[in-house]
């Protein structure tokens, strides 16, 4: 057997192991299989994250500071900022840890939340204001004021500090029909993309990527059999193997 | 009809898709205004111009537009003297472009492994870089969008000084950038357009998967971004636009059949409801 | 250090790094304080970068815990452990093109977060099908716009059923457009009031001063 | 055509105007600490029953702040107001509280802060043995490995409730219908608007977008916070002012008030 078959073969029986083993969840009992599988993918997903943003430190932010360390003092300083938030982990140096996480909050929230007063509020309200006279066809009127009315309803659903009550009630109903019409429309729509998904995933099983489905199977239906055997046969050895 | 064990839509649902993946029955497809826009956008680039492809997609949003990153990736570097720079917000995402860049390139003479492929005749260092992932999604775009430069480092994702490939064609700052395209499973896209569009006016396409297409619908018609490509189903009608072969084109079938599944559970659960509630008011 | 306790200290620091924040992007100031501003953009990646060590070490902590306390099924916390740490040491240690590093995404990583988002079209069939039981004008509305527009994106939904294209179309760009804008619109207006309550000094739980909040509430 | 006053950035007046005022309206607020009149949000309900049925029924209770993947946000804030909230309620109940941390590559600032405040709502109670931070264990800066850890505390505990708000993205569904296919109570807020129609059938309660801060805002009891939601209010019959004034003037071929909006 050569190494790429031992790497890919390897690949595709854990593979197989996670995929199904997740999959087990559908059928609303735990399985050791599903427990392998979350606790696998917790672990390299942690890996994963500590390894990409520590290489984006040393790919990036290294060579700056090495190629002239004089000017870049700036960036040595937000380094050691970086370092005091490992701080946190231990309690007495918890405080030092505040600086980093203040700046991080403090900047974070102002540097998104100046840039949303835009995309969010001002550009959704200009596009909102549409002309209702003196336009080409009258299903161009029946959009715009749809979509005028529409707005006005569902902003009525959304006031908190006001009683609702007389004409308020009203749109305030409206408001709520016009949100469930919504719900419906984007069900549909989030549907559609999470089927491409599952079509996504069983095409990658059917086509090359997954070089053998002898081995597939064979691998899901040892999956299955031993959890239906430690379901009806073994529930002590089940318990065991049930993590906490 | 109004208690059915839910294992049961479960299996219905998985047979159905596999079966149509297998054997696929060829139904038509209508293009949609936003893709075609999209597409022509692209189609109008000018040697010269510079784009960002950022990839926010992790592994499972990967499924649903491979056909979308295939094909608009093909389709930009076909343009003759595009500048292209691959950024990544997604830690999964290096691992993908490799792939994707392998399915439409070819090793360049004398090298045997990434990044050294040449896609379309674009060489890797002269043509485009890949600059791989960076942490803080928004908060490196802001910066990004601020320091252009700086952001990005010199060093690509395997740690290869390109700074040549900047100098060269003299890129320097943000407003250098005449395209961005996202590929998204989170709102990069979003980002862009928040430091890049409303910044500098710099255009934002966005290909998104299904969760985002409402959202990503609004930010369309309010102009913010300047085109879209839906889910799987923009996704092939790029393809098609661009004739591009495979991916989402055969997925379209079973996508079709399993919703009119849904349809017909909706009805029957009605149906089924109904009936029971009138079978119990007349016992 | 005491300093670093009091709550006075964060308010000016918070109101210091929200000036800088807001300034250059509203007015035309001189380079100096676009500068400013570019450190604190770049000062938040680094920060963030090196966040992503905290999970792991209080990760470790607690899967180490469990192993060292024999708790029921403390074999998967070693499963944590070796696969983090095998990822941790071979992706710095030795290269993250490393075949093993790439193993070990390709053998978890990427099938398990493919997996996950392909259940959930299992999921929403289920629930789907239990939404969509017309018993009040709340739940025949939810069908009738998801019907639509289920039926327009179909490609045989387009042959079968042409006349639900144009209706799709226009519940998609007028009712569920609003409805979204809304939403946007409303949860940015909570954001902006947000970032302004921080900067007022009125949300310093946020910064880690939770007792003397929590204690507040409590009066 | 725009408005341009220097030294004021081409294009960003009506930004800035928005903003201060907003500014304004929220110092007087929190300066007049009037508390005003709120509508009572049927969740908090749903919460406190939440918390009676796992008292009655002796298991513990599944809470999570939400994946806050853009960092601390106002939905965020309002997932960690209800999660104190919870906390609190919990201690005093003597309910044991899960709370699985992560979700996403900013949520680690999240994770700090709710233990934080978990831990604090403890010790108010009295109850400090009690808190175990191993309850809030952290399962990945990855939204999908978070979600299926989540699903599978879920499977073994059978929690009687799972209270999930903030920002909630496709997992939503996922770990709702696993709660409800366990047993639980499922009370869900989130800011995904496509996921409600089937957050609603899954969940036993749904918050809908800004529901969620205003519960977060009346749970914490909090005047400043209370009054926010007023200033907030207030921003938005501004807005539909500009906007019906807008949609007027345009109808008469008039664009000032989109010129203002561009400026």
């Amino acid at each position: 057997m050569r190494m790429v078959d031992l790497y890919n073969g390897g690949i595709l029986i854990l593979s197989t192991v996670t995929t199904f083993g997740l999959y087990m969840i559908l059928s609303g009992v735990d399985s050791p299989w599903f427990a392998f599988a979350e606790h696998a993918f917790v672990g390299t997903a942690i890996g994963l994250s500590v390894v990409v943003a520590t290489d984006y430190i040393f790919r990036t932010i290294i060579p700056r500071i090495l190629s002239n360390p004089a000017a870049n003092w700036p960036t040595i300083v937000s380094v050691i900022l970086g370092l005091m938030m490992i701080l946190r982990v231990h309690s007495s140096t918890v405080h030092l840890a505040r600086i980093p996480i203040t700046i991080a909050t403090a900047a974070g929230i102002a540097v998104s939340v100046r840039a949303e007063i835009f995309s969010g509020i001002i550009n959704q309200i200009k596009a909102t204001i549409l002309p209702l006279m003196g336009l080409g066809t009258w299903w161009d009127f029946v959009v715009n004021v749809t979509v005028v009315l529409s707005v006005l309803f569902v902003f009525t659903f959304y006031f908190y500090t006001t009683e609702i009550k007389g004409p308020l009630q009203t749109a305030n109903k409206i408001g709520r029909y016009i949100l469930y019409l919504a719900f419906g429309v984007l069900f549909a729509q989030t549907y559609m993309g999470r089927l491409g998904l599952l079509l996504g995933l069983l095409q990658s099983f059917i086509q090359p990527y997954y070089p053998n489905g002898a081995v597939t199977v064979v691998v899901v239906v040892v999956m299955i059999v031993s959890t239906w055997l430690l379901h009806k046969r073994y529930p002590e050895l089940l318990e065991k193997l049930t993590p906490e | 009809m109004a208690h059915i064990d839910r294992r049961i839509y479960y299996a219905a649902v998985f047979l159905l898709t596999a079966l149509l993946l297998i054997y696929p029955l060829g139904l038509p497809l209508a293009i949609s205004p936003e893709v075609r826009h999209t597409y022509e956008m692209v189609e109008n680039l000018k040697p010269g111009d510079l784009v960002i492809i950022n990839f926010c997609l992790s592994a499972s949003g990967y499924q649903q537009l491979q056909g979308a990153c295939n094909s608009m990736i093909d389709h930009v570097f076909q343009k003759e003297g595009v500048l292209v720079i691959f950024t990544m917000t997604a830690d999964q995402a290096p691992i993908m472009l490799e792939g994707i860049i392998a399915n439409n390139g070819e090793l360049m003479a004398g090298y045997s492994d990434y990044p050294y492929y040449e896609i379309n005749g674009k060489q890797y260092g002269v043509d485009y870089v890949n600059m791989g992932y960076y942490p803080g999604l928004f908060k490196w775009i802001a910066s990004l969008s601020a320091d252009f430069r700086t952001a990005l480092g010199n060093n690509d994702w395997y740690g290869v000084d390109v700074s040549e490939f900047f100098d060269s064609h003299d890129i320097n700052h943000a407003r250098d950038v005449d395209l961005v395209i996202s590929f998204d499973s989170d709102d990069g896209a979003g980002d862009f357009m928040n430091y890049f569009f409303l910044e500098y006016g710099t255009p934002v396409v966005q290909s998104q998967i299904g969760v985002m297409v409402a959202g990503a619908k609004v930010q369309y018609n309010a102009g913010n971004y300047a085109g879209i490509v839906p889910s799987i189903r923009g996704a092939a009608e790029y393809q098609f636009l661009a004739n591009y072969p495979g991916y989402a084109l055969t997925q379209m079938d079973a996508f079709s059949v399993v919703q009119f599944f849904l349809i017909l559970l909706m009805v029957l659960g009605n149906v089924g409801y109904y009936g029971y509630t009138r079978h119990q008011k007349e016992a | 250090m005491s300093i670093l306790r009091r709550k006075e200290f964060f308010v000016v620091m918070i109101v210091f790094i929200s000036i800088f924040i807001y300034i250059p992007y509203f007015f035309e100031v001189p380079q100096a304080l676009t500068n400013l501003e570019n450190w604190f953009m770049d000062t938040i990646v680094i920060i963030a970068a090196f966040a992503v060590w905290v999970g792991f070490i209080t990760a470790t902590r607690r899967e180490v815990v469990r192993i060292q306390r024999r708790r029921k099924g403390w074999f998967y916390a070693v499963v944590i452990l070796v696969l983090s740490w095998a990822m941790v040491v071979i992706g710095l240690g030795v290269s993250k093109t490393n075949v093993i590093f790439e193993f070990l995404q390709y053998a978890f990583v990427l099938p398990g977060d493919s997996t996950i988002y392909a259940i959930l079209v299992f999921y929403l069939t289920s629930a789907g099908a239990r939404a969509f039981r017309v018993n009040s004008l709340e739940s025949a509305l939810l069908t009738f716009g998801a019907l639509f527009v289920l039926l327009k994106q179909a490609p045989l939904g387009e042959v079968l059923a042409p006349w639900a294209g144009p209706m799709a179309i226009y519940l998609q760009d007028t009712i569920a457009m609003a409805a979204t804008r809304v939403f946007s619109v409303s949860l940015a207006i909570g954001s902006v009031v947000l970032a302004i309550r921080l900067m007022l000094g009125q949300e310093m739980a946020l910064v880690g001063l939770v007792r003397r909040v929590a204690s507040r509430e409590e009066e | 055509m725009v408005i341009h006053i220097s030294p004021i950035v081409e294009g960003k007046l009506s930004g800035l105007i928005f903003f201060l005022v907003a500014l304004a309206l929220t110092a007087y607020y929190v300066q007049n600490k009037k508390v005003p009149y709120i509508r009572r949000v049927p969740a908090i309900d749903a919460i406190e029953e939440g918390i009676g049925r796992a008292t009655e029924l002796g298991k513990p209770v599944i809470a999570s702040p939400g994946m806050s993947p853009s960092g601390i946000g106002a939905s965020t804030v309002a997932g960690l107001s209800i999660l104190s909230y919870t906390a609190k309620l919990c201690a005093r109940n003597d309910l044991r509280l899960l709370s699985p941390m992560g979700g996403s590559a900013e949520s680690y600032t999240t994770m700090e802060l709710a233990r934080d405040l978990v831990e604090t709502q403890y010790k108010l109670e009295g109850k400090e043995a009690a808190f175990n931070i191993d309850d809030m264990p952290f399962f990945s800066g990855r939204q999908f490995a978070w979600a299926s850890a989540y699903c599978g505390m879920m499977l073994r505990e059978k929690p009687a409730t799972n209270i999930m708000v903030g920002v909630q993205y496709a997992s939503a569904v996922y770990i709702s219908e696993v709660g409800h296919e366990v047993g639980a109570m499922v009370i869900s807020g989130t800011t995904y608007l496509s996921n409600i129609a089937c957050l609603a059938a899954s969940s036993d309660y749904v918050m809908i977008g800004e529901e969620m801060l205003a519960a977060g805002a009346y749970l914490s009891r909090d005047p400043g916070q209370l009054a926010t939601i007023r200033t907030q209010d207030i921003m938005k019959m501004v807005l539909i002012g500009i906007l019906i004034l807008g949609v007027i003037t345009l109808s008469f071929a008039n664009e000032a008030v989109i010129t203002l909006l561009s400026s």
